[in-house]
Parts: C-alpha cells; structure tokens; sequence
C-alpha cells in the first residue's frame, strides 16, 4: 500500500464514525483519483508517513523523493533534472544562500545538516516534485524555511530551476 | 439543461444579446463591429470570485461563480499570488516580478495598475532594485494599508525587510529594515504591523509619504519555537486571526490604533484519526464577515511531536472545515471536505458560498450545511494548481 | 458516440484487418485515455467528422467548437475567455489582420466570410481548445492559414490569448 | 530490476559515482563541494535526443533515449520550436522572441548563443525590429546555412521575408524581402530555398556577408492550390523530400549548387478505413539517412474533396507510420502506431529507435520492425506537449 492510500485509509479512518463508509470511499476514490497530478504539486510526505504511523525507512536513491537527506525539501530534485544532491544541472547556478535542514541517514544512523541550494537561471524543471518540510518553519525564521525562493540572493539568478540537498556536517 | 433559444443562450452564455452571429443574420449588420469587452456591472447578488493559478508565471481568472462564467483574466508575474483590490477606486494593483528572457535574463519587479473596469494595464511602479520575496504561495505577502494609498511588500535579501510604494505618486517610497520579521498585514490607514522570529508583532506606522514615521516591537504574542503560527491569517474588522501548528488561535486586535493581543485559545482535538491540527497547502483560513464566523481547514497527524529544527507546517491536503464563531470561541461544525482541498475562502452574501481549491478545480460548498454543491467548470482543464481565491464582493 | 470514439472505431475498423481485434482496441482505449488531454491539443476536428462519415449539424453555441463560425479555427475560443466572436476578453488586443476561412450557417443555409482575429497581449487563455482547420492551407498562403500566430500585426501586442471568428459578409 | 549497490545505482542514475553522499560519509569530506554538472562526451553509441516540448513558453530537454536520464534543457523562449546545432563547434543556437513582462509588455527577438557543453548561455544576437513567424510548431520556420555560419528565419509582417543573422561577428546581417514564400530550408554553403504561393521553389544564394547574392525562382515544384506541400519536409544529403496533402512527395536535389526536380510519385492507398495521407499535427517526417529509408506518419480520410480555401491540413494524430525506400520508392512497411501521435523522429545509428510524441510522452520504437519497445520516463510528468524531436547523433 502507497502511501497516499494510507493517507486515505486513514483519514477515511478517522472519518468513519462521522460519515457513511460509502462517502469515505469516496474521500479515498477522489484523492487517489488525485494521484495522477499530485507528484506535481506539493505533497506532504512527512504528514504521509506520519499517517501510515510506521514511517519506511529512507531509501539510498537520490533520485526518489524518500531519499535520506532530503527530508525537508520543497521544490524538484536537481538529480533527476541533469545534476546531483550537490551539483546544478548545465546552465544554472546555485543560490550560495541556503535554508539548512537536519536529517538522519539510515546507513550510518547519524544526523547531518542539509543545506537545500536552489538551482537557478534555466527554464523550470518540473521534475520529481518533493515536498517532504521535516522541521520546516515559516518565512520569520528563513533559515529554516523551505517556503522561500532563494533564487536571486547571493548573485544567483531569480528563475527557479530545481533543488539540491548538499552535505553540510555531522549534526552535533 | 433544456435547449434555451440560441439568443437567450447566447445572453447567458456569452453574455451579449442580440449579437449579429444569432442564427438569423441580416447582411446589412456586416461586417461584424471588432469590439473589446470590459467587466459588465455586478449584478446585486453576484458572486464573483478572482481565481488564482500558480506554476511559474500566474494569473488569476475573474469567475462568476453562480454561471461559472469566466470575465476576464490578468497576469500576476513570475510565482505571484493575488492581486491588490483597494476599498475604492477603480484600479486593480498586481506586484510582480518578471525577468527579461522568460526565465533568466534580468529581474524586473514592478507595481502593475489595472483598469479595474477594462482590465488593461495603465502604468507600472518600478521597485528598484529588486527585492521581492517570492516562494510557496502565501496570502500576506503584500497588503495594501486602510487607506489604500501604499502597498507593502515583503522583501528577501535574504534579510527581511518591506518595500512601500505609494500608489498615489506612482513612486517607490522605500525599504523598512526590520530585525527579522516576515509578511505585512494592514492594520489602519498608514499603519501595518509583521510577524517576528521572536515571536513579537512588530507595527510599523508611515507618514503621509508613506516613509516610516514610528515602529514599536510587541512580544510575546506566540511561541515562535515551541508553536509557529501559520502566517496565512486572516482579518475581520479591526482584528487579524492566526492560526498556530499546534491548533492554538490567535488574535492581533489593532482597533483604535493600538495593538492588543487577545487571549489564545486552543481548537484542536484528538479522535481516532490522531490530531487534527490546521492544514497548510497553501490557504486555510476564510472569515464570513457579517456571521463572524471564521473557516479552517484542517488536517490530522498521529502526534504533536517536535522535529529537529521545528515543527512541519502539514502542507498537506485538508480533509476538514472547521467552523468557528469569532465572539464565542464555539466550534459550530466540522465539514468533511468532499475532495483534498489546497485552500479556501467565503463569499460575503448572506448564504455564503465556500470556496474548495482541490489543486485542480474549485469545488463549491454551501457555507452553512458544509454540503458540496457543485464543482465550478469541471471541463475545463485548469494547467496550474488553483493555489488561492479571492471573492469580489 | 462523440467524435473520438468515431475516430477511433473508424481507425480501428481500417487497422482491423492488419491487426488483432486486442490491439485494435488497445489503440482505441489509448486514445480515449488521451481524452483528458486532448482538449488542450491541437485537435482535428474535421477530420473526427470525415472519419465519422456524417457529420453533425454544427450547433449555434459560441462556447462550443462545433459553432458553425468556428470551420476554420485553430486556438482557444475568446467566447471562454470573457469575450465573443467579435470581441476581445477584458485587457486583450485585436490583431486587426487575419487569415479567412469559409463557413456555412446551417440556419439559413448560406457560407460566410469568417475572419478569425486573435487576441493579443493577455495571458493565454488556454480554454476550449478549438482545431477545425476546415480548408486550413500552408503558411506559404498566410490569409488562408491558420498556423500562423497573428499577433504582433498591425500594432498588436504578440502574446496570444485566444481567438475570435468574426463574420465578415456572404461569401459569394 | 535487481537493486544495484548504491555507488552504482548513483553510478547509473545521476552519473557521479564516489559521490560522498554514498551511504558511507567520509566527515573529512564534508561539506560537499558544490559544483555545476556539464554535459558528458557522448558515449559510442549512445542515443541522445533534444525533445521539445511546447505551450507559451518552450523548452528543450536532452535525454539519453537508451537510459531515459535527463542531461540537460535549454529554454526554447515563446513558442519556440528546436535548437540550432550546428554540424561542428562547440555552440548551440535558438532564435527566441521574449516579451519583457511575461505575457505582454515589449516583444524582444534575438539568437541566443549556448555553450554546447555547459549549456550556458554565452551572449545573444539582437533581431531588430523583430518580425519573426510563430505559431503552430513547425520545424523548418529557421535553419542553418551549410557553412553553419548564417542563420535564416521566416518573417511574418504579415508579408513574407526572411532574416539572416551572421553567428560569426554576432549581427543580425539583415531582411530578405520574398514575394510570398515561407520556411526556410538549407540547401548549400551560403543558400537556402523556400515554398512559394505559387508552387514555385525560391533559391537564396548569400555572399560571404551574408546578404543576398542572388535569388532564382523555380515554378512548378508543386500544385499549390491543388495538392498543396506540408512544409514539414525533411533532408537527406543534398535532396529534400516533402509530402503534400494528397499524398504525393515531392523532392528537391541542391546537389552542385543547382536544383533539380525529382519526379513526383505517388504514395497514398484507399482502404475500407478511407484514403491514407500524410498526417500533420506537428512532425511527420523523418530519414534515416544511411538505409535510406524515409517515415511519414499518416492518417486516414473518408475523401480527398476540396474544402473551400483548400485542403485540410489534418491536424489530428497519425495512426500509422509508413516506411519508404527512398531509392526504390517503395513502401517497405506500414507500421501501427501503438497510441495516436504527434511527431517523429528516427535515430541515426544502425539499429535506429523511431521516437513518436504520444503528446504527453514519446514512445520508441524498433524502427525496423515498427514494434513499440518502451515508453521514455513514463513517470514523469509532462506539463507541455511533446511536439518535436531532434536526434543529437
């Protein structure tokens, strides 16, 4: 079971005592139907996996969402749009000015500071949406804010391309 | 429906009588006069409503909502969110930022002034140099103040600061520096106050040039680390609502001038489904201003607690409205959303409508039995995600 | 039946012979998936009604792309945009020069003049996609051809917004 | 497939093996350095493609069609079609036109110049005043001289003419005025040909400036009223092939500066489905040059009667895609379209792939045996419309 029908299971869960069976089925058909535009737009898998209860352990595949480091990206991976965690796509530039997240890497059992360079300058990617916000808070503290374009600071271009999640440290 | 007469048909559908491509054409009536539309007059009752669209460049769609009946459409730039509706006047305002060569080249960010009748742009306010912030689609990026003459904007740099420009003058005023506060709310004629990392309201007054004339710094209005609140609240009269992480409300009351700060109340509640806390795709909150009853769109996780670096702001899809009646704190229904639904709004008549984005399209409720009653336009194909909508009362 | 089921049973019928009856159905069923899609795409309209054999008596309904006006269009229909046959949404431009084409009006039985004006300067309306094409020629005779965007003409703006079908005379 | 060790699967799927995000962190390797990816030297026998995809604003990806990875785009700008490569160098070439507020404000043409390796953009050729051909995407509205020194674009004021910018000293060199002919389509050193109105065949002789040295008109290439070309045609070697509408191809020989007229011959078939002709929604024609072989996507008409104005063009998809020998003329193959398609290109190596838009994707196909092999990145998700393919051999 995905987990957007998990999502549903159990909000449809959640719903039952309130509604008919009938119309929480509905509630699943509807998201699921759903399902074709969603990878486009912003899904929150955080919420996702903290709906199915057992979060699945992050996979090692930079090109997939569940990916460990990118456990508060919002925007769409820089390694399936011709780059890499921590390499731009040919023809644009890194925002030197980052949000940073803290995520913990399943192979080593530790946590590392991710900071989440935008790739900026060339045409919108578009590809493999992510949008996972682990930790992120909102634009009064832009640190740690996901919400933010950082396109156009620190000399980059303002046209938002995709986004990397580079290595920082050990977090302490 | 039945079959209406091609010429009633044609009144309502396209909304011009008597046209010369009615079935019946006299060879005198041609050629046919090349015209312009301009928005026809609101009809009491209508229910207009402005839907946004958001992917790169956005634009919103002037829809009437009881026929579904698109009137026109303005460009609102590289990620912008809203236009600017002032109280009065006959001008529409768009900030927006574009850049020369479609997605590189320079930046540009202008104030763009619409003909609110005709919809064409009459001129543009260059801010310069560019600063704007730009990002996930947030309502209270920008504001215009009571008195309609300024707008602010939120600026990135990445420090945080505002840009006014007097809409007047037609002139960028300048930037306001503050020490890391984020998003601008009106609240009086040249007054508007922000939200601060340290969890204060920072109110910032400007002099009849739209220069900053005074600032005072309120703290303690939340708990910026232990509960963030959403900054996609809303105003009713003189108070502005908020809504934190942890289903807590509060108030900003800037009646009379001052800044009060009304006593927090806690709306969440645990079920079976876990706890259901406010959902934030894009905008959760609608007041109904004559009801005081205020709309939210909720959304359930397994627990309350805290992430490293601080709490999720559950951009997922709301599965609930909650209502609320402002005065008495009570929470009058729980509406089940028929679809995931990214955000919503309420018209201002006396049988409101609620407004569903479900990324797609907008589904339309009945305000006060929470039963959806239509989708608005489901054929047509909408290429953005419907990310805000505005009614036009 | 509407006219993508004709296209598709008439191409299936013609691939019959050369082909199993499954994928003969196959090509059908992806076709009608297409269907979501395909009101954006530059459909052929004419050719879904030769393909159909009879075709419909086209309506009187400007929203619709069968409009009898609307033979020879290939855009998005101005009546969905907030205009009409001959006039332009709110905001938008007419490109004074146009191609022509040819219509008959099933209510008095007489073929008029069409010209089809785009709109210009305003967001691309990008509603009820309208591919008729019907005596479409190359680009090579450019007032009988509707590939072309006519904006940027006679001192209109080059933004394409969508396109109206204004009569212009009986055509002799 | 099998689960790959990490360092490979990163290997396989971003192409930078020992990056030190693999699952083992070396801390002496932190932080990552930050880079900025080029495009690799293309394997032996790789397959790599330019698909452009289109609505508003274009662009074009790079992917390599055998590992569906995706290396690079490009930004095509409004209603752009195909990139500009060149037979040598290290530069890629695309005329664009830009409006400098997204969707309005002033129009902008130019050639913008991209390093072929870092797919940055090193500098732009203004075109001034711009008067370039938009529209439906079609592929020969530019091209480059042989030389790869001129580039010619069609004008459209609405008179016909052509631009011709010089990519050495970067200047737009300057208008070609034609008495009604369009597209522009390589045909030597310094020369190109157009189609005219009248079924005629305009050769463009350039100095070594890049102005016009001499012009000849050639009447009678094709019936322009009753069997019109589509302008889609395509190249192999000095010769150019075009479809027309009934179904008759058409062929021009530039070969030793001259042209000459290859006897038209006649290819479409009647069945019980109705008449196969060409079809036309974007691109229906591809070659592979070292078989010989020519592929025309085709469609089925109940007739071939004369519309008012003409022919129809028949913008609906093709269903089938025939495969001719281009020597012999003979029709070596009808292969079925597995969905209805939009345009097609062919691979040049000697077991070529046949990519064919399906509109939302591109499917490949063993351009041998016409079998459907797989579906390109079925996963992802595509915005715009596939409209046009270019193999980068």
């Amino acid at each position: 079971m995905n987990w957007f029908d998990k999502i549903s299971a159990r909000a449809a869960a959640g719903l039952a005592e309130r509604t008919s069976r009938r119309s929480a089925l509905g509630s699943i058909g509807s998201a699921i139907a759903g399902g074709v535009l969603l990878p486009l737009l912003p899904v929150d898998r955080t919420f996702a996996q903290e709906a199915a209860g057992d979060a699945p352990e992050p996979r090692q595949d930079p090109t997939q969402c569940d990916y460990w480091a990118y456990c508060s990206v919002d925007g769409w991976l820089c390694s399936c749009c011709g780059g890499s965690t921590s390499s731009c796509p040919p023809g644009s530039r890194a925002a030197p000015i980052t949000w940073t997240g803290t995520c913990r890497n399943p192979a080593d059992g530790k946590s590392y500071v991710i900071a989440y360079h935008d790739c900026c300058g060339a045409f919108p990617c578009q590809r493999c949406t992510c949008n996972t916000n682990e930790g992120d808070t909102a634009r009064y503290h832009p640190q740690r804010s996901n919400s933010v374009l950082w396109c156009g600071n620190g000399g980059a271009p303002f046209g938002y391309h995709c986004t990397m999640s580079r290595i920082l440290s050990v977090a302490e | 429906m039945k079959r209406m007469p091609f010429a009633l048909a044609l009144a309502a559908l396209v909304g011009m009588a008597g046209t010369p491509s009615a079935a019946q054409i006299d060879p005198a009536s041609l050629p046919e006069p090349l015209t312009v539309e301009t928005l026809p007059d609101k009809p009491d009752g209508a229910r207009w409503v402005w839907i946004a669209s958001f992917t790169n460049y956005a634009h919103a769609d002037l829809i009437d909502a009881d026929t579904g009946r698109l009137l026109g459409t303005i460009e609102l730039g590289y990620q912008g969110v809203l236009p600017q509706i002032p109280r009065s006047g006959d001008e529409i305002y768009n900030h927006a930022v574009y850049m020369s060569r479609g997605f590189h080249g320079d930046l540009v960010e202008v104030v763009e002034i619409f003909d609110a009748k005709t919809l064409e742009i009459r001129g543009e306010i260059p801010i310069d140099p560019p600063k704007a912030m730009r990002g996930l689609p947030s309502i209270n990026l920008t504001t215009l103040t009571d008195n309609d003459r300024f707008l602010v904007q939120s600026f990135f740099t990445p420090a945080l600061s505002f840009g006014v420009v007097d809409l007047e003058r037609r002139t960028f005023v300048g930037e306001i520096e503050t020490g890391g506060c984020a998003h601008a709310m009106a609240a009086g004629p040249r007054r508007f106050f922000s939200l601060c990392g340290d969890g204060a309201v920072l109110t910032v007054d400007l002099d009849e040039n739209g220069a900053e004339s005074a600032r005072e710094s309120h703290p303690g209005f939340f708990d910026a680390e232990g509960d963030p609140l959403h900054p996609t609240g809303a105003r009713s009269g003189d108070a502005w609502y908020f809504a934190s992480v942890r289903g807590v409300m509060h108030a900003v009351d800037a009646s009379g001038g001052g800044i009060e700060f009304q006593e927090p109340w806690t709306f969440r509640e645990e079920d079976d489904a876990g706890v259901w806390v406010p959902a934030a795709p894009f905008q959760h909150m609608a007041i109904h201003h004559a009801s005081g009853r205020l709309f939210l769109l909720m959304s359930v996780v397994p627990d309350l607690e805290r992430k490293p670096g601080g709490y999720d702001f559950h951009r997922g899809p709301g599965f609930e409205t909650w209502v609320f009646d402002i005065e008495s704190r009570e929470r009058l229904a729980r509406h089940k959303m028929d679809k995931p639904t990214a955000a919503i709004a309420v018209s201002q008549d006396d049988a409101p409508l609620l407004y569903a984005s479900t990324y797609t399209h907008v589904d339309i409720y009945d305000a006060g039995t929470g039963e959806v009653t239509r989708t608005l336009n489901p054929d047509v194909e909408v290429r953005d995600v419907v990310v805000m909508m505005q009614p036009w009362d």
